[in-house]
């Protein structure tokens, strides 16, 4: 089983999760939180493994950044599932040395919230006018309150 | 620069039967655009069916899509290049104001096209069916020449 | 004595309106004589914010922009959405409408690949397929047209079912286009596969390993023409598809031809898949009973993904039990695709660049979102 | 006096080319007073696919056509000394212009046949045996 | 002083005769493109502007002539505004000493097949103009490769030509013409037949080697920059190009004006747009190739066939 191979491969790095996924509800074999910089280390593993990096995204909260990689396999049905919280205003490093397809997705998901990944290539915009000064997928938390919810309903 | 009354309704009937369209598509509608261009509804008929590459050699900007920011200054660009008598067709809402993409705090696209580039012919729909792109070249030929086609197309009934 | 030229390369813009950039794609190369030094695509141009679109627009708002991700296989990201959004509310879709959705995807993916086709004959400069490959086209659009109302933009699929039941007549207008096809491929058989000017300019051009597929995350017919048998319908059975039997044909090389093979073939699976899905279609009703009026998913989060024409299509929603979602990632196939370009594209000439880029069968607004 | 055939001919292409070369300006001219005139900023930038230019046309091509320019002069001199060939062919001699002519064909194929093994027809980015 | 008198009277009527076939030729043969790509492709073509579109071409004329002509900035302004007119220079020669029927020849020169190969190079120097001085970086590619490829075809083409010449002895076309009494050249050579078309779709630039003009390449090739009337002259040239080259392949291998019933110019305009049918028919049916495959197709392939075939030619000619 892939998903056992993984885990075990997983385990020396001393990850802050390792667990069986819920398929039938999230569609994950496996989920992972890791720090961020531990994150060349786990997708060094999941290459070695045969996966390849399905989407790099990730999601702004009040206090921080979660970068959430999905990783599958070509032969075997198997999801990972890696996230990394990630303080508001710090760097995380790249994987675009382990997969080069990362390049695009680290960009774009700079472009999109702002975030520096250290060691990468070529950090520019991708989606966005170079020229653009606002990152877009950042939430106002601000403005949020005020909304009332069956404001958004209607 | 000398404008003849006579001369200048011929031209002017000949610009309207000869709308050259340039190969520029943006998004959704340039595949109905293409379709208009292809063998059911063939733009050729009505002489408007050579889409030239290069905008020096072109009398019609089909806008057939969204205009992201990004996509403006060329969009403006392309327009100014292309020798005059020139016209320009919003085709699909995203063309004419936005359409489906427009929403206060939106941020990527250009809401209509006539806030770049004059445009006289308005399609609308999303993405608007070939024959609607048909009727809004000939809605423009009626512009051009104020009269019509050299012969009318007759209705379909 | 002559002084040498400064610098030997010089840049050239390629799109955004450029007749092979298929849209708003601009690629910056550099070039020394007709060689390509460097491929740089800049995307962008096509940038619509869906995915912050998606934020600011509860589920049912949201499922209209799938038509337009990519609007050339809409049909494939309704469903992928549908998908998302039902595992995230629990809710079970009844076997008629899986079959619905199965049939009309498929129809949708013929044409998609029917397109490209002819739009990357276009781009090797035959234009005659092209209009051969739209005219098959209009028939599919005909039965579509009737069924879910629209000709390009679908959005047809509901959380729970779809909103339209099939009748005889587009069951016997799926068999009639499906005899029409077989019949036609084999002209495009003496017409294009055939042809010595297209086996020249496609066979070892543009050639990718099966590393590079991994390493970069393709998916679909990039995968496959590597000799990757990946395709979500078989190796992470969704909808109704574990039901029919149909292969993945996949291509030994790697190369452009392989590419192209890969398309035609997977269009007579295609083919085979409809015409099973109408033999067994079972009756039955075509919606969930229970729908939620208000779709107010509990805080949670859920990755579905479906094979669309251009490989796979995954969709991660974040919820937070609001009625809107919190985040909605699109991972589209082309983004992973097309970044390969410039890693395939060095030391090629601009002919074959342009056949390359035409065989990733790049949709613009998808990659842009 | 008798005018030689030759200039009747000088004058008819001499005209041809005066009419042909009016005929061409004229409706330029034409152009030039009927139409409208356009404006905008970028109108006169030089066209790259709707982008600003990013460096000059200007700059030297390929050295491959180098190559090409060079087998051709050699091969389209040689080959305009058959034209006379062909006039006198086959008045008189019985074999010697074949195997002139042979021998002369056989040279210049020669060439083809080295350029060949050299690698000229093979392109590459850096040609690197030549 | 009466032949000259004479002289003067052919001159003027040929040259009126000439500058109306030109104009005519080339109106009706972008409708016949058009027309004859439509009906290959399913589809009607134009129909719409006069009885199945035949004024179409004409509203299509008179609409560039009612357009702007833009010379960008940064262009060298007199070779770009020069390259137009060059191109039409060798149009209206070459139709000096075209025979289209036993008397209807402007002027039969000695040296017409040289005179028209001559002037066909000056295409390509007026191509070299318009795409380098036009300072786009696709105009350049464009010219740049159209001198490649038109001087890689211009050796075949010779060696085919030489081939028929070999056999009438005479650089009169009227000579050639009249050396085809008993049976059309293209029975004894058939080779040189298919060299000749292949060298002549390269030489005026139609797919599958229209490379100069490869529009998902090149956008628009060569004239990418040229507006109006200016790219009216060049798109004039190429049909009239056409017209010529199918033309040459008449009086060379079909025979020229001979024909039986109809009149000898009735058969020769036949036979023309016959052969320009059939490079349309190549236009519409096949991809493009690339250029590399295109060079070293004309150097691997036609001219060492070119050879042999003169070769063959000369040893024939001993033989019977």
């Amino acid at each position: 089983m892939l998903s056992e191979n993984i885990k075990k491969a997983l385990g020396p790095l001393g990850l802050e999760k390792v667990a069986p996924g819920d398929y039938a509800k999230t569609g994950y074999h496996l989920e992972v939180a890791a720090a961020p910089n531990q994150m060349p280390a786990v997708a060094q593993v999941m290459r070695d493994q045969g996966c390849f990096l399905e989407s790099l995204t990730a999601l702004h909260f009040r206090e921080h950044f979660t970068l959430v990689y999905h990783f599958a396999h070509y032969e075997e049905l198997c999801r990972t599932v890696v996230k990394a919280v990630l303080p508001l205003g710090q760097q995380a490093p790249t994987i675009s040395h382990i997969y080069p397809g990362a390049n695009w997705y680290e960009r774009e998901v700079y472009d999109l919230f702002g975030i520096r990944f250290t060691g990468h290539p070529d950090l520019r915009r991708i989606l966005l006018p170079f020229e653009a000064d606002f990152h877009p997928l950042l939430k106002q938390f601000e403005e949020e309150a005020e909304k009332s919810e069956t404001k958004a309903d209607a | 620069m000398i404008k003849i009354g006579l001369l200048e309704e011929a031209l002017n009937l000949a610009r309207a039967n000869s709308l050259w369209p340039m190969t520029f598509g943006l998004a959704c509608c340039a595949i109905e655009m293409m379709a208009a261009g292809a063998a059911r509804f063939d733009l050729d008929r009505f002489g408007a069916g050579v889409f030239r590459p290069s905008p020096r050699q072109c009398d019609l900007m089909i806008v057939a899509g969204t205009i992201s920011k990004k996509m403006a200054p060329a969009v403006v660009r392309l327009w100014e290049q292309m020798p005059a008598p020139k016209w320009v067709i919003a085709m699909g809402n995203c063309a004419i104001s936005g359409g489906p993409f427009y929403y206060p705090t939106q941020y990527a696209i250009v809401p209509g096209a006539d806030l770049i580039i004059p445009v006289d012919v308005y399609v609308p729909g999303c993405p608007p069916r070939p024959e609607g792109l048909i009727e809004g070249i000939l809605m423009l030929e009626e512009k051009i020449t104020k009269r019509g086609r050299l012969r009318k197309f007759r209705d379909v009934k | 004595m002559l002084e040498p030229l400064e610098e030997k390369t010089y840049i050239l813009n390629l799109g955004p309106q450029h007749p092979s950039t298929h849209g708003v794609l601009r690629v910056v190369l550099e070039m020394e004589g007709e060689f390509i030094v460097k491929a740089d695509p800049d995307i962008g141009y096509g940038h619509r914010g869906h995915e912050h679109m998606a934020e600011n627009r509860n589920y049912l708002q949201f499922l209209p922009n799938m038509g337009r991700v990519d609007y050339l296989h809409a049909l494939a990201f309704n469903h992928g959405y549908c998908m998302a959004v039902e595992k995230l509310i629990g809710l079970e879709v009844p076997e008629r409408a899986e079959f619905i959705r199965v049939i009309t995807a498929e129809l949708n993916r013929i044409a998609s690949h029917l397109l490209w086709v002819g739009a990357y004959l276009l781009d090797l400069g035959a234009f005659t397929p092209f209009l051969y490959c739209f005219d098959d086209r209009e028939n599919i659009l005909d039965l579509l047209d009737r069924i879910t109302g629209s000709r390009l933009t679908y959005c047809f699929y509901r959380f729970g079912g779809v909103p339209q039941d099939i009748d005889q007549e587009f069951i016997d207008g799926c068999r009639a286009f499906a005899k029409r096809l077989r019949r036609r491929w084999k002209d495009y058989d003496n017409l294009v596969t055939k042809n010595i000017i297209f086996i020249e300019r496609t066979k070892g051009i543009g050639v990718i390993t099966k590393e590079q597929c991994r390493l970069y995350g393709l998916t679909g017919p990039m995968a496959r023409g590597s000799g990757i048998p990946y395709d979500i319908r078989k190796s992470e059975p969704y909808s109704a598809y574990p039901l029919f039997d149909f292969e993945i044909p996949i291509g030994e090389n790697g190369d452009i031809m392989d590419r192209y093979l890969v398309r035609m073939r997977e269009m007579e699976q295609s083919l085979r898949i409809i015409e099973q899905a109408l033999d067994k279609l079972p009756n039955g009703p075509i919606m969930a009973e229970k729908v939620p009026k208000r779709i107010k998913p509990a805080a949670g989060e859920v990755y579905a993904a479906v094979e669309t024409a251009r490989g796979e299509f995954g969709c991660y929603i974040v919820s937070q039990g609001d009625v809107k979602p919190y985040r909605i990632k699109l991972r589209v196939p082309s983004f992973a695709n097309l970044s390969i370009l410039p890693e395939i594209s060095r030391d090629t000439l601009v002919a074959d660049f342009v056949a390359i880029l035409g065989s990733i069968d790049v949709v613009v607004p998808e990659i842009d979102r | 006096m008798e005018i030689p055939e030759a200039l009747y001919d000088f004058s008819y292409v001499l005209v041809f080319l005066v009419a042909a070369a009016l005929f061409a300006v004229g409706p330029l001219i034409l152009a030039y007073f009927i139409a409208p005139r356009s404006f905008g900023k970028t109108r006169d930038e030089t066209y790259e696919c709707g982008m600003p230019i990013l460096s000059s046309a200007w700059v030297q091509v390929a050295v491959i056509y180098y190559l090409f320019a060079l087998l051709f002069l050699a091969f389209d001199v040689d080959v305009l000394f058959l034209f006379p060939v062909l006039l006198a062919y086959g008045k008189g001699y019985i074999w010697r212009d074949l195997v002139e002519i042979t021998i002369f064909i056989g040279i210049l194929s020669l060439v083809i046949v080295y350029a060949w093994c050299r690698g000229v027809f093979t392109w590459k980015r850096k040609p690197e045996n030549l | 002083m009466t032949i000259f008198g004479s002289d003067l009277f052919r001159m003027i009527v040929g040259l009126i005769g000439v500058i109306a076939l030109v104009s005519v030729n080339a109106l009706f043969l972008i409708w016949m493109e058009r027309k004859v790509a439509a009906h290959m492709q399913l589809r009607p073509g134009p129909m719409e502007v006069g009885w199945h579109g035949s004024i179409q071409t004409v509203a299509d004329a008179l609409k560039l002539l009612g357009k702007e002509l833009i010379t960008p900035a940064e262009v060298d302004r007199p070779v770009y505004l020069l390259a137009p007119i060059v191109i039409f220079l060798p149009v209206l020669v070459s139709f000096l000493v075209i025979p289209f029927a036993p008397n209807l020849i402007i002027r039969d020169m000695n040296v017409g097949v040289l005179l028209i190969l001559a002037f066909a190079a000056l295409t390509v120097l007026a191509i070299l103009m318009a795409g380098w001085a036009s300072n786009n970086k696709y105009s350049a590619f464009g010219a740049i490769r159209s001198v490649a490829q038109n001087v890689a075809y211009e050796i075949p083409l010779l060696i085919t030509v030489m081939s028929v010449i070999l056999m009438v002895g005479s650089f009169r076309l009227t000579d050639i013409v009249a050396a085809q009494e008993r049976y059309w050249f293209i029975l004894i050579q058939p080779l040189a037949f298919i060299l000749y078309i292949t060298c002549a779709t390269a030489e005026t630039n139609r797919a599958p080697f229209d490379l100069p003009e490869a529009e998902s390449e090149l956008v628009a090739g060569f004239h990418t920059e040229y507006s109006g009337m200016r790219f009216a002259l060049f798109f004039l040239a190429e049909y009239t190009n056409m017209f010529i080259v199918s033309a040459l392949a008449t009086i060379f291998f079909l025979g020229g004006w001979r024909g039986p019933f109809l009149p000898g110019w009735a058969w020769f305009f036949i036979k023309v747009y016959a052969m320009i049918f059939l490079i349309m028919w190549f236009r519409w049916t096949f991809p493009r190739v690339r250029f590399d495959q295109l060079i070293t197709f004309a150097w691997k392939i036609l001219i060492p066939l070119a050879f042999a075939n003169l070769l063959l030619t000369a040893f024939l000619m001993k033989i019977f």
